[in-house]
């Protein structure tokens, strides 16, 4: 709770920045106060409490994804260093600033949510800022559209949620996620209709958030057009929020009830699965590649979710944590080589081994790891989400993400081919050192995660 | 699980040294030849010599009718199967000993001076000295196990050596062409060998010949083995239908053919047989393809040999020819009269190798006959040792050919009268080509270049004294065998009793032949012989007959001198098909079918993806009712599926 | 703690060698891979005392505990044999290139010790998971190594091998998983799993998962399509990685992770693989009858020779299991051999058609002479490392069958063809055109082919200490997976 | 005790307020306009209200309403956001055609 208050304090700081003109200093500020906030973040481990009348709970399960939250927030603020360079961004930089760490604030609220209010004010605060971060390019059509579209889609399935909501509210007469667990337990042979189609009704809004298919075609255009940093936040942070919050919604609400949805989750996990990689294997550009790849990840976590039995919250936050490393690492990488050479498409990586072959390494552990090779991070965290659906016989599932699994090899290797065969192109590539920084941290905390898995299961 | 045997006989040591000294000539030439010069030519000899005194020594020492077993180690074991590295010692083997060494050294002498201006003169020598050291191998092992990696190395060297003067890719097409032919056969040889394992556990020679015998009569366990094994003797002997690489394997120095494909390694099968010969006894029915195959390359073969003009092409089916009748001999179970032509033919088909390499060496390399003629007046000892050699390999008395020789008949006669015609016949036309090679060759007057001409002369010592040694041999080693009608003591068959005894218990002898009808035999096939040498002096001496170009020849003639076009029909019916499998294999089922698959996937797989990203439309409208559409959809299934 | 050392020099080694430069690079290299090798040396000796090496061997503590993974390395004779060749051939894969000038050869050096690292890994470890962790490993520095320092083409068929191999593996996690799940032990420990067999209805299915896998590595037809052009783009130091040793990975596994864990499913399925084998065994010989690329010709010849090693495994006897893992140190040797030698003619006269060479033997005797006893070692011949195991192998599809055995046995024939054909064409015969200097070895050239060509006849000529070494574990992989 | 709302049987509220998401949820899909778009999520929004709002009185539970006020905060927030989103898209493009903005696709 304290986190998430601290954060928000963050949050204004940024905004009231400008006033004392302190723009120069607002990003180290920043990252100090978010490195400070890391380290009371972990004071709540392994203690367990309830705050604003059971609208919050500080969890284990909790503790551990806003820690990542907050480190990638971290990440991504040091790279928002040299990413915001022009005179405009200059401009806005403290709005930026304080936006990102709204963001953040709404994952906070995802992860210790006890209310389906907050889960609903969470996921608001979080999709709010990110329309804003989205768009916000403002003389750029494409960051409009991206921004736009996912604000009208956003917006769209947030009142899905809503009126599934009412309907549960209707139903059980409270918003708090035990109470609706209780309702559940005690009433899971003769549900009211009305309960199953408000929970489908959340069921599908989350799918949209999460970016899974059928509902997942925000995703691509939306990665695509925001501003690369903003796509390296969605893809990590607000996935990552977004399962966090579905993961917890179904285990403590809907679990007695699963069965009631499990067609439809199947379906959509094996339907992201197969449309994330077969639809990436054909992409040119890597933003958009990395997005499809997403929707695919999101396939493997689903996976996760529909399992939702034992070690499958730890199996979720490995895969969650090697996922977000890697692709902050990927992104960081990317972002670097977008500057030098002014394309976006995966051709721009041409050579790259040649011209940097420290980057080439750093991308091609970070495609490996995505593509989920040992000893990567990426293979830890699919192995234990494959091997827990196995544990609850979804063996279909699960070779069904091995096909797609290979499939997806195909695309991570594109990438790589293009830095090491393709002949290379005319601009130098040339990382900052935060960038450098960043890059490194995360390849090696991938095979950090890789080598020790354990450390990081044991956590919830 | 290992045994150890300490070795107490005082035939160890010069066992041992029996294989060893060749193997350490070949070590010494091959890694210090380019050095030593021409000294590796006389090392390489004298090692063959110190070979052949130790066999002496074997053949002096080994007690009359025993055998003993030198175990060096246990070579390897899996299961309850052990394969020693063990020597078997006994009359068989010390024969066989006898000649390779004896017959080699001969060979390694005159190979100093028929080599003497090769650049590879060292490099010949070390592969001379590998082979001897395998084919020793071969007849000491007291296993198939060693006997096969002989088998193997000799055809090995038989490659290396067929293919020497590597410039020329026909010879080396010769010697690939013997090396493959060899393993065609040596498949069969392991298949033997497997059956072998799985039915006595064993590659023993004595082990599997008591599981043989517990087996019985007619077995088809044996009969399979024994046809397999059989298979081998084919290649290795150059039976029909896999002979065809020995007269190509002409293209060898010609100390080699007289070695390697006259004289020893051609032997090998019937020494192969000669050693399992319990297992071939109990076999009657494979003993009837033996022989069968062995009369029908035995006449399939000379009949080939009248028509050829290359002097070593002739003899080379002649050898053919010969080792048909040797198996012919063993088909019948005659196997002392097998090993006994043997022996005779060791001698002078090395001599007559040997004479018609110093003819070569002579006429400065040339080899075809219609481009001599007249070469008794240049080179005498060459002729009157090749003489010899000729009277003896015709079957004319005293000379050794004839007592092996009659011996078959005779047997033949006994076993089978149809056989025996055939066989006779063959003879008879071995006489004719073998005098036919005499006349075109040593008489009437030259018929080549003068430069040639020039050139003749008579061969150095190191060649000459092997002819001569080799000529007083061919004139006197068939006395070690007389025939019934003038002597009763057999020294040769009572030498090798002890090995043929069980196969004499098995099948009995067949009553003795009357006197009065073997004299018959002989004087018909001495008549016989005369015959046909006559007939080849009045058509090649009296009437100077010359045969006709390559391309004049017509008919019958032209199908015989090219040999009933057996290449050829290998060449379709085998070497063709392969050739053209190999590239429908390639192309179509690994390019095509298999990878195309692969391929196809990937293909597929990616056409998938395209059609799916046009989902993708980029219209925020259709998003939210694709959205809305699979909500309701999915609502729909869920709830009339499930609910 | 001694397997652990084995594991680790090469992983250190490759991590050291990035900080260093030009020449010492390949000094470095090679002196690691030599230590190595001598503490290989170390090892054998202290697991000849076999009480001893119990506990200074064995490794086994816990890694993860949901789901249960635990660092357990260990030797047995097997794995022993395994680590001795890839110990044994690294040093000559590091020397092979000293001659050559690499782009970034502290980055070669280091991709390959790294894979040096895998592949021990690969052999030592005794839990399911951590092998396949290694195995996946293996596949991604070859990879590298192929896509970096590869000839043409190399993007296409360096992807076409990593996809098909990993599509492989990942079938192969497929299997483990649903073994883990399925088996009530909940262990993929080597020793557990061999004990507590899953129930047999189960075993057919994880066999094709685990055989396809292994098939693709092996490669057997009709997953072998990846291999010819592999072996022919990856350079040469890949390649002899590749073939020396990364293909044994799959016959070992066969041995240690295929029969052992579902004897059932294999004796199920047995004929069928064994008829795959024996097929590609006459299949792939019969292509290198006519290929005409020097080193496609001898990749086909290695599929023909694995084909065989795998269905004498397959034959599930004594025999087949002993003569297979001595065939593999045999095949391990002479593949390695005849890619050198395939690489020092491609290298010294830029040409790779065997109908564009000839008469190299004029102008390089001392490799003419290496070379061929080479060749002599791959076609099998007595006395040399590969009779042995040929021998015992077709014995054991004997055994199984013997129609099969005699197909297989083709082998010797065609072997025969294909492999004096190409030296015919490429060794004797007069000067093609298309070579006029060929200059004769040079000292690490000499030094790889003479230690291969020792290697050779050492092996041909002292099978034993091999076939014993190997023996007990054979005996217990043969006694578990034996199905009447 | 009995109040305003509770003079309508609760089903109703349900039904009209079904009604008015689905005549929202029809806008969205139908129109063109990003205005009328946004209108329509409104309509959606204000449908849960209604919901929330007779559900939390007939379950005499104010958390419903409570809840209410923070969808208000949110929609306006949201619609804040939406407006001037459309207005730089407006700047940029002239227009509030949601069709024209298909550059990014596949």
């Amino acid at each position: 709770m304290n986190t998430l208050i601290y954060t928000a304090c963050l949050g204004l700081f940024g905004l009231l920045a400008e006033i004392f003109n302190l723009r120069k200093y607002l990003i180290p500020i920043m990252v100090l106060g978010l490195a400070v906030i890391f380290s009371l973040n972990l004071q709540t481990w392994n203690h367990p409490e309830t705050h604003f009348n059971g609208m919050l709970t500080d969890s284990n399960f909790s503790t551990a994804f806003s820690g990542l939250a907050i480190f990638i927030m971290l990440i991504i603020l040091i790279l928002a260093g040299d990413f915001y360079t022009s005179s405009d961004d200059e401009k806005h930089i403290s709005d930026y600033m304080a936006i990102l760490v709204f963001t953040l604030c709404g994952a906070l609220m995802m992860f210790s949510y006890a209310n389906m209010a907050m889960l609903f004010l969470g996921i608001e605060t979080l999709s709010i800022s990110l329309y804003v971060m989205a768009g916000s390019r403002r003389f750029e059509v494409k960051s409009n559209e991206a921004g736009f579209k996912y604000f009208l889609m956003g917006s769209f399935a947030s009142a899905f949620l809503l009126f599934g909501i009412a309907l549960i509210f209707g139903v059980t007469g409270t918003f708090s996620i035990d109470g609706i667990g209780v309702y559940m337990r005690a009433h899971a042979d003769q549900l009211d209709p009305l309960f199953i189609v408000g929970m489908l009704l959340m069921i599908f809004a989350m799918l949209f958030k999460v970016s899974a298919a059928p509902f997942h075609f925000w995703a691509p255009d939306v990665y695509e057009g925001a501003p690369s940093l903003i796509t390296a936040l969605m893809s990590t942070l607000v996935k990552i929020a977004a399962f966090a919050a579905f993961y917890k919604l179904l285990s403590v609400c809907f679990v007695f009830a699963l069965g009631k949805a499990e067609i439809i989750l199947t379906v959509s996990c094996a339907a992201t699965l197969l449309i994330g990689n077969l639809v990436a294997l054909t992409q040119d550009n890597f933003k958009r590649l990395l997005a499809y790849s997403g929707i695919s990840h999101a396939g493997y976590m689903l996976l996760a979710i529909i399992s939702l039995q034992g070690s499958t919250d730890s199996a979720l936050f490995l895969y969650s944590a090697g996922y977000a490393v890697a692709s902050l690492a990927a992104f960081a990488i990317a972002i670097t080589v977008f500057k030098a050479t002014g394309t976006e498409s995966i051709s721009g990586f041409n050579g790259l081994g040649k011209k940097n072959p420290m980057l080439a390494a750093g991308l091609s552990m970070a495609m490996l790891s995505l593509a989920g090779i040992p000893p990567f991070a990426g293979f830890f965290g699919k192995y234990f989400i494959f091997s827990e659906a196995m544990r609850n016989g979804y063996q279909n599932l699960v070779f069904l993400a091995i096909i797609s699994s290979i499939i997806g090899v195909f695309y991570y290797m594109k990438v790589i081919v293009a830095m090491y065969s393709k002949p290379a192109n005319e601009f130098e590539v040339k990382p900052t050192f935060s960038y450098q920084l960043v890059i490194i941290v995360c390849i090696l905390l991938s095979i950090i995660i890789g080598v020790f898995p354990g450390l990081f299961t044991k956590l919830l | 699980m290992t045994q150890t045997i300490i070795q107490t006989s005082n035939l160890y040591l010069p066992t041992i040294l029996i294989p060893l000294l060749p193997l350490l000539g070949f070590f010494i030439n091959a890694l210090f030849g380019k050095k030593l010069g021409h000294a590796s030519g006389w090392i390489a000899t004298a090692v063959l010599f110190g070979a052949f005194a130790c066999s002496l020594f074997l053949f002096l020492n080994l007690p009359t009718g025993g055998s003993e077993t030198i175990t060096i180690s246990n070579w390897f074991y899996f299961k309850n199967i052990f394969i020693p590295f063990a020597f078997l010692i006994d009359p068989l083997s010390i024969t066989m000993l006898l000649v390779i060494t004896g017959i080699g050294s001969l060979i390694h002498l005159y190979s100093i001076g028929y080599m003497h201006h090769d650049e590879g003169f060292s490099r010949f020598f070390s592969y001379l000295n590998l082979f001897i050291f395998f084919m020793l191998l071969l007849v000491m092992g007291n296993n198939y196990l060693i006997m096969f990696i002989g088998w193997e190395g000799v055809g090995l060297c038989s490659y290396l050596l067929i293919g020497f003067w590597f410039k020329n890719q026909a010879f080396n097409d010769a010697a690939k062409k013997a090396f493959i032919m060899n393993r065609i056969g040596d498949l069969g040889f392991i298949i033997g060998m497997f059956m072998m394992l799985f039915y006595f556990n064993s590659l023993n020679f004595d082990v599997v010949t008591i599981g043989a015998l517990k087996l019985g009569m007619g077995n088809m366990t044996i009969i399979y083995i024994t046809l397999f094994l059989f298979v081998g003797v084919m290649g290795k002997s150059a039976q029909l239908p896999l002979y065809t690489w020995l007269p190509d394997a002409m293209a060898g120095p010609t100390p080699v053919s007289a070695l390697i494909h006259a004289a020893t390694m051609v032997t090998a099968g019937i020494y192969m047989i000669a050693r399992s010969n319990v297992l071939f006894s109990l076999a009657p029915h494979t003993l009837d393809v033996i022989l069968i195959v062995g009369t029908a390359t035995s006449l399939f073969a000379a009949v080939i040999g009248l028509k050829q003009n290359d002097i070593k092409k002739v003899l080379a089916y002649s050898t053919v020819s010969q080792l048909g009748l040797m198996f012919a001999a063993l088909g019948m179970g005659a196997y002392e009269s097998g090993m006994f032509h043997v022996v005779t033919h060791a001698f002078f088909k090395a001599l007559l190798f040997l004479g018609a390499g110093s003819v070569i060496h002579a006429m400065g390399g040339e080899q075809d006959m219609r481009n001599m003629g007249g070469l008794g007046k240049f080179i005498k000892i060459t002729f009157a040792t090749f003489l010899i050699g000729t009277v003896a390999i015709s079957g004319i008395p005293p000379f050794a050919g004839f007592f092996s020789k009659d011996e078959i008949l005779a047997t033949a006669f006994e076993h089978n009268k149809v056989i025996w015609g055939l066989l006779s016949f063959s003879s008879m036309l071995t006489a004719f080509y073998m005098f036919r090679l005499v006349y075109l060759t040593f008489s009437s007057s030259f018929r080549g270049t003068d430069e040639v001409k020039h050139h003749i002369h008579e061969s150095p010592a190191t060649m000459t004294m092997p002819l001569i040694i080799l000529a007083a041999c061919a004139i006197i080693a068939g006395f070690i065998g007389l025939p019934t009608i003038i002597s009763h003591t057999h020294l040769f068959k009572n030498y090798l009793a002890s090995v043929f005894a069980q196969s004499k218990l098995i099948m009995p002898a067949g009553h003795e032949m009357s006197h009065s009808m073997e004299w018959i035999l002989v004087g018909t096939a001495v008549t016989l012989a005369l015959v046909s040498i006559a007939f080849a002096y009045q058509k090649y001496v009296m009437q100077k007959h010359v045969p006709a170009a390559d391309e004049n020849v017509k008919g019958i003639s032209k199908v015989v001198a090219n040999k009933f076009y057996v290449d050829e029909i290998y060449n379709t019916v085998f070497v063709k098909p392969i050739m053209l499998l190999s590239d429908l294999f390639l192309v179509v089922v690994d390019k095509l079918i298999v990878d195309l698959l692969v391929h196809a996937i990937a293909f597929i797989t990616n056409q998938i993806g395209r059609a799916l990203r046009l989902l993708q439309t980029g219209h925020v409208g259709f998003y939210m009712f694709a959205m809305v559409i699979s909500m309701i959809i999915l609502l729909a299934v869920q709830i009339f599926v499930v609910i | 703690m001694l397997t652990l050392i084995l594991l680790l020099i090469p992983l250190i080694a490759s991590i050291l060698v990035l900080f260093l430069k030009g020449e010492s690079v390949k000094w470095f290299s090679f002196f690691a891979t030599i230590v190595q090798l001598i503490f290989t040396f170390y090892v054998y000796s202290v697991f000849q005392n076999k009480e001893a090496a119990k506990s200074l061997l064995a490794i086994n503590i816990e890694w993860i505990s949901s789901p249960k993974i635990n660092f357990n390395i260990a030797l047995d004779g097997m794995s022993l044999l395994m680590v001795f060749l890839s110990n044994l051939l690294m040093p000559l894969i590091v020397l092979a290139g000293f001659n050559r000038t690499q782009e970034r050869s502290h980055i070669f050096y280091s991709l390959v010790l790294l894979m040096h690292f895998a592949l021990i890994g690969v052999f030592v470890s005794f839990d399911g998971f951590l092998y396949y962790i290694f195995w996946e490993l293996a596949l991604i520095p070859i990879y590298f190594i192929s896509l970096n320092w590869g000839g043409v083409n190399r993007s296409t068929v360096t992807l076409k091998f990593f996809i098909y191999t990993l599509a492989g593996s990942l079938l192969m996690l497929f299997g483990f998983l649903f073994l883990y799940w399925n088996t009530n032990l909940h262990s993929l420990s080597w020793f557990d799993l061999t004990v507590n067999h899953i129930c047999s209805c189960k075993q057919g299915f994880i066999f094709w998962m685990f055989f396809i896998a292994y098939a693709i590595k092996i490669p057997l037809i009709p997953f072998h399509t990846w291999q010819p052009d592999t072996y022919s783009t990856a350079p040469t130091q890949g390649t002899m990685l590749l073939s020396g040793i990364m293909l044994k990975m799959g016959l070992y596994s066969l041995l240690r992770w295929l029969l052992p864990i579902i004897p059932n499913g294999v004796a199920e399925y047995t004929p069928i693989a064994i008829a795959l084998c024996v097929i590609g065994v006459v299949y792939a010989s019969v292509i290198a009858i006519m290929q005409t690329d020097i080193k496609k010709l001898f990749a086909y010849s290695s599929i023909a020779h694995v084909g065989l090693i795998a269905a004498g495994i397959f034959a599930l006897n004594m025999q087949g299991i002993q003569g297979g893992l001595v065939q593999m140190l045999a095949h391990g040797i002479n593949v390695v051999g005849v890619f050198y030698c395939a690489d020092i003619i491609i290298n010294r006269t830029g040409n790779s058609n065997i109908n564009s060479l000839g008469g190299i033997r004029l102008l390089a005797p001392r490799f003419a002479t290496y070379f061929i006893i080479i060749v002599l070692g791959s076609v099998a011949l007595p006395l040399t490392n590969s009779f042995i195991g040929e021998f015992m192998l077709l014995f054991g599809i004997f055994e199984y069958n013997s129609w099969a055995a005699i197909m297989a046995g083709l082998t010797i024939i065609l072997g025969a063809v294909y492999m004096l054909r190409m030296y015919q064409k490429v060794m004797l015969g007069d000067l093609n055109e298309n070579v006029t200097v060929f200059e004769d070895l040079k000292w690490n050239e000499e030094l790889v082919l003479a230690t291969i060509a020792i290697l050779i006849f050492v092996f041909g000529i002292f099978p034993k200490p091999i076939l014993e070494l190997v023996e007990p574990i054979a005996t217990e992989i043969f006694k578990i997976s034996f199905v009447k | 005790m009995e109040n305003t709302i509770q003079a309508v049987p609760q089903n109703w509220y349900l039904l009209l307020s079904t009604f008015m998401f689905c005549i929202g949820v029809m806008g969205v899909l139908l129109r063109r306009n990003a205005i009328i778009i946004l209108m329509c999520i409104e309509l959606m929004l204000n449908a849960v209200n209604l919901l929330l709002v007779s559900f939390s009185s007939y379950a005499g539970n104010a958390e419903g309403q409570v809840f209410v006020f923070f969808i208000m905060v949110v929609a306006a927030a949201e619609v804040a956001v939406g407006l001037a989103l459309l207005v730089s898209i407006y700047r940029n493009i002239a227009s509030t055609d949601i069709d024209i903005l298909s550059k990014m696709k596949w």
